[in-house]
């Protein structure tokens, strides 16, 4: 019986952390899929929180806009993050600058920029008010209801079901249609793709869009859902997660989608073990230490040698012999 | 500096930022300009820090003068922001929290002559005025409450990190459930950080869905996930409550969900010492413990969600601790 | 034949393309005529590349004009060349490793189903295709998985799924069997019957002989004369290529075969995904002579290499180098042991393109005292001693501090030779040494290896350019499936003989094939 | 042929290309840009930029105190900036530094608490097994990328991660000061700091740490530079293929080079707790040296000299920051923006040539007239 709360209940607390990890490791497989690295996804979803809680502020709490709020506020972080990205793909398709250096600039462009307005906006505090109209959790009808398992899978925030959906979108976009198949060449190999008369640089452009805009929309899922505000510490290296997901999903849609979720059972698992108190048993440091050793560990055991996109991290140059 | 002091007067958005003399009320001669260094968790966090802020600025309206802060961006930061103000010649210079007791100890060392004061930590310097509070009273309080008040005879408490000030909390929560409720369970947990709503909604919804029905945090904005989350349920139809933490959080938070809170006058604090120092009544060296009997800790004058016989039985420990004929422990 | 007659399908007028710190092109002035095989001709870095990347749009003119068909037009990108009709094989293939032949012809244009890619519809358009043009291509094959020559004929389908009447070649044949030159060589004709135009680089007269209608001689940049094949000679091309006489035929005294230097017995080793690549491989290199591997790409030749120099460990078999074994040395013992070795890319494994001249020719002996005290570099010293080489080895550079990256492709690989040959190693261990460079270079380099030969060293010669090992080697040892199929005299074989042995058959059966073949082309000549 | 090239050049041209290729103008310029980015997002947002530069000066360098404090910011710097420029000169990308940092601090705080030796060695030991420890755990990155193909980028944002918690663990478990989220205080035989010194700047925290630092710069460019060894790791950095070929053994030279940037890293920790704090905290969050130290490689070139520059750079920026926001107003995150703009432009140099190659381009046209 007590287990099967925990266990619901771990679950349940999972979909809410892995929800963000989705949408960023998805967006990072658009990116790194073109050829361009994405370390830059931590700044991304920096910026998409902050816009998703600035904006579902000024809807929710000033204007007094209803449960429409957080969705603004999530629809404007998608386009923010889009355009965010746009330095990225400059520096780093348009200029061929080292992908990983530009990816660490629009990190840092990310923590100043975010923290700055959050000054300049909100009277000189690092962080957004506390929201009064974040998203609250949708139960799915009379699935709900199941003991467990309902709360377990059937009652989560709208964002989480938009990102299984994303997921699903994104393999079939990638495994079926031609934009996949030219995005998938791109990050093979671009000078086979170009001679086949596709524009590189147009589609690592969209490619780092896409990553930028789904990004944002999983730094927005935390600022409308877990923390309900913007501060310093809002994603705190969740990007990088993201990232770590995202390979070791081996660049796979779903499977990065399960990296994704094994990384949130951490989160979830801290004050799960507590509140059960488990802690006696495992210290909470290793708690929070564990999906990052179990990664390691994974990559090094047999994922180790996962293929990554040929073409990663290589700007391509049409004049290169 | 010199100039960072011109540059500290001058116009800018600054002033509007952090000063309270922005409304045109004739300036005094002397003007008492007095400071606060926060941690990283910055003046909006809704309860400890924002609460020593709130108690600035209303020396400010008062009084006039200038009050300013500086938020840390880490642990490296206490000292030299601590100096900046101290160095351009505040009046008082606050150190907000106990993770600045050393921090203010070397400064204080270094500038004999300056004032400082810090809360929730002792300091013994010739010029520190130290400020503790005793929040084991004021939690045995609202364990009294919650263990009257709850139905399911399960109770949460989310806490900061484990530190004294904190663990003082708990001690006296858990002593307030006993006294009132002995078959109550009490569920603790830790998050390890101040700033990280997330993290105290993933521990109120565990909480609340091991069955316990009011969470009292002492988390700062970490305890935001705990209102955030209560919300939620509230939305869902179960019937949780949250008791909130240093100021009245109704006020932030509503009624509707904020049971009753246990406010810790940091604000008081602030402003009477700093008042102190303005009549050049500064006591070097003091230590103010601030409980029960000072109005210190304790409930707001408003409770809405609180029966009389609930508000009785408050009332009566209240007073059979300041008597001294119950003492509540420190230490959980 | 009566060229004159056809319409010109492209003319590009005073094309001149500057790269940092050299023209590429310097007013280049090219007329193509519609259904002519039309070759270029020229040394490393004359410019046809580079041309003919302007003509399909990888590269934007400085000056000049490109007509289509008599139409004016710029062409922006690959893209739109191809919306002209005009269609490259590449230098080096332009395919998608892991994708299917069917997809990589079809990637950029198709079918579709909906929103999806209709790869069915595609797979069946590239069979007819295939089946139109007689180019055996497997449409669901990994492309990862099939021959270099099987890689081609996609390349070439690529162009044709498009549409093109204009199809560019660029040094097609430099990695194909003389079968499948052959092959390519056919295709091409029966392409210009189709009235398809050809534009056909390459560095081999016998091949722009064999089939272009006129050849346009550039050097360094400018074009030198457009002839017609019918009425010239290779030597004249030759001539007009590099600007002076170059004698073909490398003077080679008969080798004095000694006491064999390199003993390969019974080695048999597997790859990475285990499958078995060198199998009870046994051939030896004796004092004085040249040993050259023949052999199709992939059949063992690389892998033998790498178990001799130790990058690469076998699972049994021995080798001894005079007499010492060797097998399971680390690469350094073995190269201190005396083994020179030219690796087959220079600029991927021969040299450290970032590092200046001089660093790079102490590559395999920085450790050495002379250099190094202390662990501490002597740079003076290793300054002196480059210096010493670059003059040795006539390495034309700047200055020894400037990076390898700088220097031209020749120049690099004369000093990986100057690394590797300076201390005089008994055995030498020589891997497509001449590849991408142009006649000046090849017959600078190759002497210096007969050099090696005729000082009593033994040398290991490994080329896919089967008339490089003819022209050198005393001795071809034929490789096939890990195999040494059989070992020959270059005097007494024809190369398409050692062709048909490179694919498996025994000495006894080629010739027997031989005969069968010249029955069936009967009066088809091939016009040397 | 690179002659050849150079006389098809205008002089000008030719001069600042060659400026370029030295790599010593572009970090320059590209700081001013940034500066000047800042500065326009100042005005956009109706502050002072003038003022707020100015007071940004005046923190870092208006008396002694602020100076001293300034150089307390910019040690660990050059010391995770090392690491990653080290990283970085052999082909290797180490986003780990935050975490060798750690371990050297809880190394160094270990050693600095427990062991018992006289003056000055005692500092010695603790610094020594700083270095160490930050060695081992970047050598760890190093093994998992030479042995098992897990990309150094990936292993050390986790071993970041791991180490923040485990040394977390380990002060608790091992060392806490009782009543207190931190270590136990460090003997003072073991402490980098100095009365005397500090007393020098009015009291501010620098300490011995900055010049282990120079020194440790001085050791980067000989080691690199000047010994067999660098020469083996830039090698393999630079071209792995190549190296196996000419008979290095690629994999140990790996993981060397990974040792040797975190044994940077990890000095930079143990200095810090050990000059800064003589104890270590239990933290929630990273410091961010690490993170700091990658903007210091990248803008210092990762050369010897540029990291140290660069350290000096950021440490000014970063101490001097909250100034702005305390002599006019303005938030002192403008800082990072400035710096994330100074990345881009060394970043995409192309930026700045691209400019410059129209202005020479233009001036080889009037040169033809
Ligand atoms: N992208 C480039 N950047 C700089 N120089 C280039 C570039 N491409 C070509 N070059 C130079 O332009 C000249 C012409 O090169 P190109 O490749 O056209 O010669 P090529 O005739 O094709 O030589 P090869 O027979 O070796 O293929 C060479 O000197 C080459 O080094
Ligand atoms: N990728 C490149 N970027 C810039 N310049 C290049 C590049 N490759 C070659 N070059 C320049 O182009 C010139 C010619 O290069 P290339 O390799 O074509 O030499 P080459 O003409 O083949 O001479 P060789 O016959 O000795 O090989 C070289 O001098 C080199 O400086
Ligand atoms: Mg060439
Ligand atoms: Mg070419």
């Amino acid at each position: 019986m007590e287990w099967l709360t925990i266990a619901s209940d771990l679950i349940h607390t999972t979909i809410v952390f892995a929800t963000a990890l989705i949408f960023a490791a998805i967006g990072g497989l658009y990116s790194e899929r073109s050829g361009v690295v994405n370390i830059a996804l931590e700044g991304m979803m920096t910026v998409g929180a902050f816009t998703g809680a600035a904006i579902a502020y000024f809807a929710g709490n000033v204007a007094g806009m209803g449960n429409g709020a957080p969705w603004l506020g999530f629809l404007a972080a998608v386009v923010a993050g889009a355009l965010f990205a746009l330095p990225h793909a400059f520096a780093s398709v348009t200029f061929n600058a080292d992908q990983v250096v530009s990816g660490v600039g629009l990190n840092f462009l990310a923590t100043g920029l975010t923290l700055y307005l959050a000054k300049l906006i909100f009277s000189g505090s690092a962080q957004t008010p506390t929201l009064q109209r974040g998203f609250s959790e949708w139960a799915i009808p009379y699935l709900a209801d199941i003991p467990y398992l309902g709360n377990a899978l059937f009652r989560a925030y709208p964002t989480s079901f938009v990102a299984f959906l994303a997921v699903t979108l994104t393999a079939y976009i990638v495994y079926r249609t031609p934009f996949g198949l030219r995005l998938y060449a791109v990050g093979e190999h671009p000078r086979a793709a170009d001679t086949a008369g596709i524009s590189v640089y147009g589609m690592r452009y969209v490619a780092v869009m896409l990553s930028g805009a789904l990004a944002a929309a999983g730094g927005a899922t935390i600022a409308l859902t877990t923390t309900n505000n913007f501060s310093h510490n809002t994603i705190s290296g969740q990007g990088y997660i993201a990232l770590a997901a995202l390979i070791f999903g081996k660049w796979r849609p779903f499977q990065a989608m399960l990296a994704a979720l094994f990384f949130g059972i951490a989160s979830a698992m801290k004050s799960v073990f507590q509140v059960y108190g488990l802690t006696q048993f495992v210290p909470v440091d290793f708690i929070y230490m564990f999906p990052y050793l179990l990664t390691i560990l994974v990559l090094a055991g047999f994922v180790g040698r996962a293929i990554s996109p040929a073409a990663l991290g290589t700007p391509y140059e049409k004049g290169q012999r | 500096g010199n100039a960072a002091n011109e540059g500290a007067g001058n116009t800018g958005p600054a002033d509007q930022v952090t000063d309270g003399t922005d409304d045109g009320r004739p300036e005094r001669t002397v003007e008492i300009s007095v400071a606060m260094v926060t941690d990283v968790g910055g003046v909006n966090d809704n309860s400890f820090n924002q609460s020593a802020w709130e108690g600035l600025q209303q020396f400010a309206e008062e009084h006039g003068g200038k009050v300013d802060y500086l938020q840390s961006q880490n642990d490296a930061d206490y000292v030299p922001n601590l100096n900046q103000f101290v160095k351009s010649g505040r009046d008082l210079t606050w150190g907000i929290g106990y993770m600045m007791s050393d921090a203010i100890r070397q400064v204080a060392n270094q500038n004999p002559e300056s004032k400082l004061g810090i809360v929730d930590d002792v300091v013994d310097a010739p010029n520190v005025v130290s400020v503790t509070f005793k929040e084991n009273d004021g939690g045995f309080l609202v364990g009294v409450v919650a263990g009257m008040m709850t139905k399911t005879n399960k109770i949460g408490f989310v806490g900061g990190s484990e530190i004294p000030v904190i663990t003082r909390f708990e001690a006296g929560f858990k002593a307030g459930i006993e006294a009132a409720n002995p078959d109550a369970q009490l569920i603790v947990n830790y998050t390890g950080a101040f700033d990280a709503p997330d993290q105290g909604k993933a521990a109120a919804s565990t909480i609340y869905n091991s069955g316990a029905d009011i969470i009292f945090h002492a988390a700062g904005s970490t305890g935001d996930g705990v209102f955030g989350q209560a919300k939620e349920l509230r939305n869902a139809g179960r019937d949780v409550w949250v008791i909130g933490v240093d100021k009245d959080q109704a006020q932030t938070f509503g009624n509707d969900i904020t049971l009753t809170s246990m406010i810790k006058r940091v604000d008081v604090a602030v402003r009477t010492i700093s008042e102190e120092v303005m009549r050049d009544e500064f006591k070097g060296g003091e230590v103010v413990t601030l409980g029960l009997k000072e109005n210190g800790v304790g409930l707001p004058e408003h409770n809405p969600n609180l029966p009389q016989e609930v508000l009785d039985k408050v009332e009566e420990f209240k007073q059979r601790i300041i008597d001294g004929e119950l003492t509540v422990p420190e230490n959980p | 034949m009566m060229v004159d007659a056809r319409p010109t399908a492209v003319q590009m007028k005073e094309i001149t393309k500057r790269f940092p710190g050299i023209v590429a092109n310097d007013a280049i002035n090219l007329e193509v005529r519609k259904g002519e095989i039309h070759a270029l001709l020229g040394e490393n870095g004359a410019g046809k590349s580079t041309l003919m990347n302007i003509l399909f749009g990888l590269y934007q003119p400085d000056e000049g004009e490109v007509w289509i068909h008599g139409k004016p037009v710029s062409i922006s990108d690959p893209g739109h060349a191809i919306a002209l009709g005009i269609g490259m094989i590449h230098q080096h293939f332009m395919l998608v490793e892991p994708f299917t032949v069917t997809q990589n012809i079809v990637l950029g244009l198709e079918p579709r189903r909906g929103w999806e890619v209709n790869l069915g519809l595609a797979a069946q358009q590239v069979g007819e295709l295939s089946g139109k043009y007689g180019l055996k291509v497997d449409p669901h094959a990994r492309v990862r998985d099939i021959s270099v020559g099987m890689q081609q004929r996609v390349e070439i389908l690529k162009t044709l799924y498009r549409g093109a009447d204009i199809l560019i070649f660029d040094e097609p044949t430099a990695v194909l069997t003389p079968q499948e030159i052959d092959e390519l060589l056919k295709m091409m004709r029966r392409l210009a019957q189709e009235g398809k135009t050809i534009l056909l680089i390459t560095h081999k007269l016998r091949e722009i002989m064999a089939v272009a209608d006129r050849v346009t001689v550039i050097r360094r940049g400018k074009v030198v004369e457009t002839l017609e094949t019918a009425k010239t000679t290779p030597d004249e091309l030759a001539a007009k290529m590099v600007g002076r006489q170059v004698r073909f035929e490398v003077v080679k005294k008969p080798a004095r075969a000694e006491t064999p230097v390199l003993e390969v017995k019974h080695v048999t080793a597997s790859d990475e995904r285990g499958v078995r690549i060198l199998n009870q491989l046994s051939f030896e290199v004796r004092a004085g002579e040249i040993l050259g591997i023949a052999g199709v790409e992939g059949n063992g030749q690389r892998e033998i290499i790498e178990v001799i120099t130790g990058l690469r460990r076998a699972e049994s078999g021995e080798i001894r180098l005079g007499g010492q074994q060797m097998h399971g040395l680390s690469p350094r013992a073995i190269a201190e042991a005396g083994v020179g070795y030219i690796p087959e890319d220079r600029q991927k494994r021969g040299l450290i393109l970032d590092f200046s001249v001089a660093d790079n020719l102490v590559l395999k002996q920085y450790f050495q005292p002379a250099f190094q005290r202390f662990g501490f570099l002597k740079h003076a010293v290793i300054r002196e001693h480059a210096r010493q080489l670059i003059e040795d080895y006539d390495v034309r550079t700047p200055s020894e501090e400037t990076k390898a990256r700088a220097l031209s492709g020749g120049n690099q690989q004369k000093a990986v030779i100057a690394r590797e040959l300076h201390s005089g190693p008994p055995l030498l261990i020589a891997t497509q040494p001449t590849r991408g460079l142009d006649v000046g270079a090849i017959e600078f380099i190759h002497n210096r290896i007969l050099e090696q030969r005729d000082q009593g060293k033994a040398v290991l010669l490994y080329s896919l350019e089967l008339e490089e090992i003819m022209r050198l080697s005393d001795r071809i040892a034929v490789i096939y499936e890990g195999r040494i199929v059989g070992v020959v005299r270059p005097d007494d074989i024809d190369e398409r003989e050692i062709g048909l042995m490179m694919s498996g058959h025994t000495r006894a059966e080629a010739e027997w094939e031989m005969e069968k073949m010249e029955a069936e082309k009967g009066g088809e000549s091939h016009g040397q | 042929m690179a002659n050849k090239q150079e006389n098809r050049m205008p002089k000008t041209f030719r001069r600042i290309s060659a400026l370029f290729k030295e790599g010593t103008w572009l970090p320059v310029i590209a700081v001013l840009l940034g500066l000047a980015s800042g500065a326009l997002i100042m005005l956009l947002g109706s502050y002072n930029p003038l003022t707020a530069y100015q007071s940004l000066l005046t923190r870092s360098f208006g008396d002694m105190y602020n100076f001293g404090e300034m150089i307390r910011q910019v040690t660990p710097l050059i010391f995770t900036g090392l690491a990653v420029a080290f990283a970085f000169r052999t082909g290797l990308f180490n986003i780990g530094a935050e975490g060798q940092f750690i371990i050297g601090a809880m190394a160094g705080i270990y050693v600095g608490v427990f062991w018992h030796l006289p003056w000055g060695l005692h500092a010695v030991a603790a610094v020594a097994a700083g270095a160490l420890a930050g060695g081992i755990w970047g050598g760890i990155a190093g093994y998992l990328k030479a042995a098992r193909g897990v990309h150094e980028v990936i292993s050390t944002i986790m071993l970041n991660w791991i180490a923040l918690y485990l040394v977390n663990y380990l002060t608790k478990r091992f060392m806490l000061e009782p009543g207190q989220m931190r270590s136990r205080t460090a003997q003072e035989s073991a402490w980098l700091s100095a009365d005397w010194l500090s007393g020098l700047f009015e009291h501010a925290r620098i300490h011995f740490g900055i010049l282990i630092g120079l020194g440790c710069a001085v050791v980067f460019y000989i080691v690199l530079l000047q010994t067999k060894l660098g020469f083996e790791l830039r090698a393999v950095g630079l071209n792995p293929h190549a190296s196996e070929y000419a008979g290095i053994k690629v994999k140990q030279s790996m993981i060397a080079a990974m040792f040797g940037s975190g044994m940077f890293a990890g000095l930079g920790g143990a200095a810090e707790m050990l000059g800064v704090y003589h104890y270590l905290s239990v933290e929630a969050a990273f410091r961010g040296y690490g993170f700091l130290g990658l903007a210091v490689a990248l803008i210092g070139r990762n050369t010897a000299l540029g990291t140290v520059l660069s350290a000096f750079l950021l440490g000014a920026l970063t101490y001097g920051a909250p100034g702005m926001k305390f002599g006019a107003g303005v938030p002192e995150e403008l800082i990072d923006i400035v710096i994330a703009m100074v990345i881009f432009f060394v970043a995409a140099a192309g930026i700045i040539t691209a400019m410059l190659r129209l202005l020479s381009g233009r001036r080889r046209k009037k040169e033809a007239a």
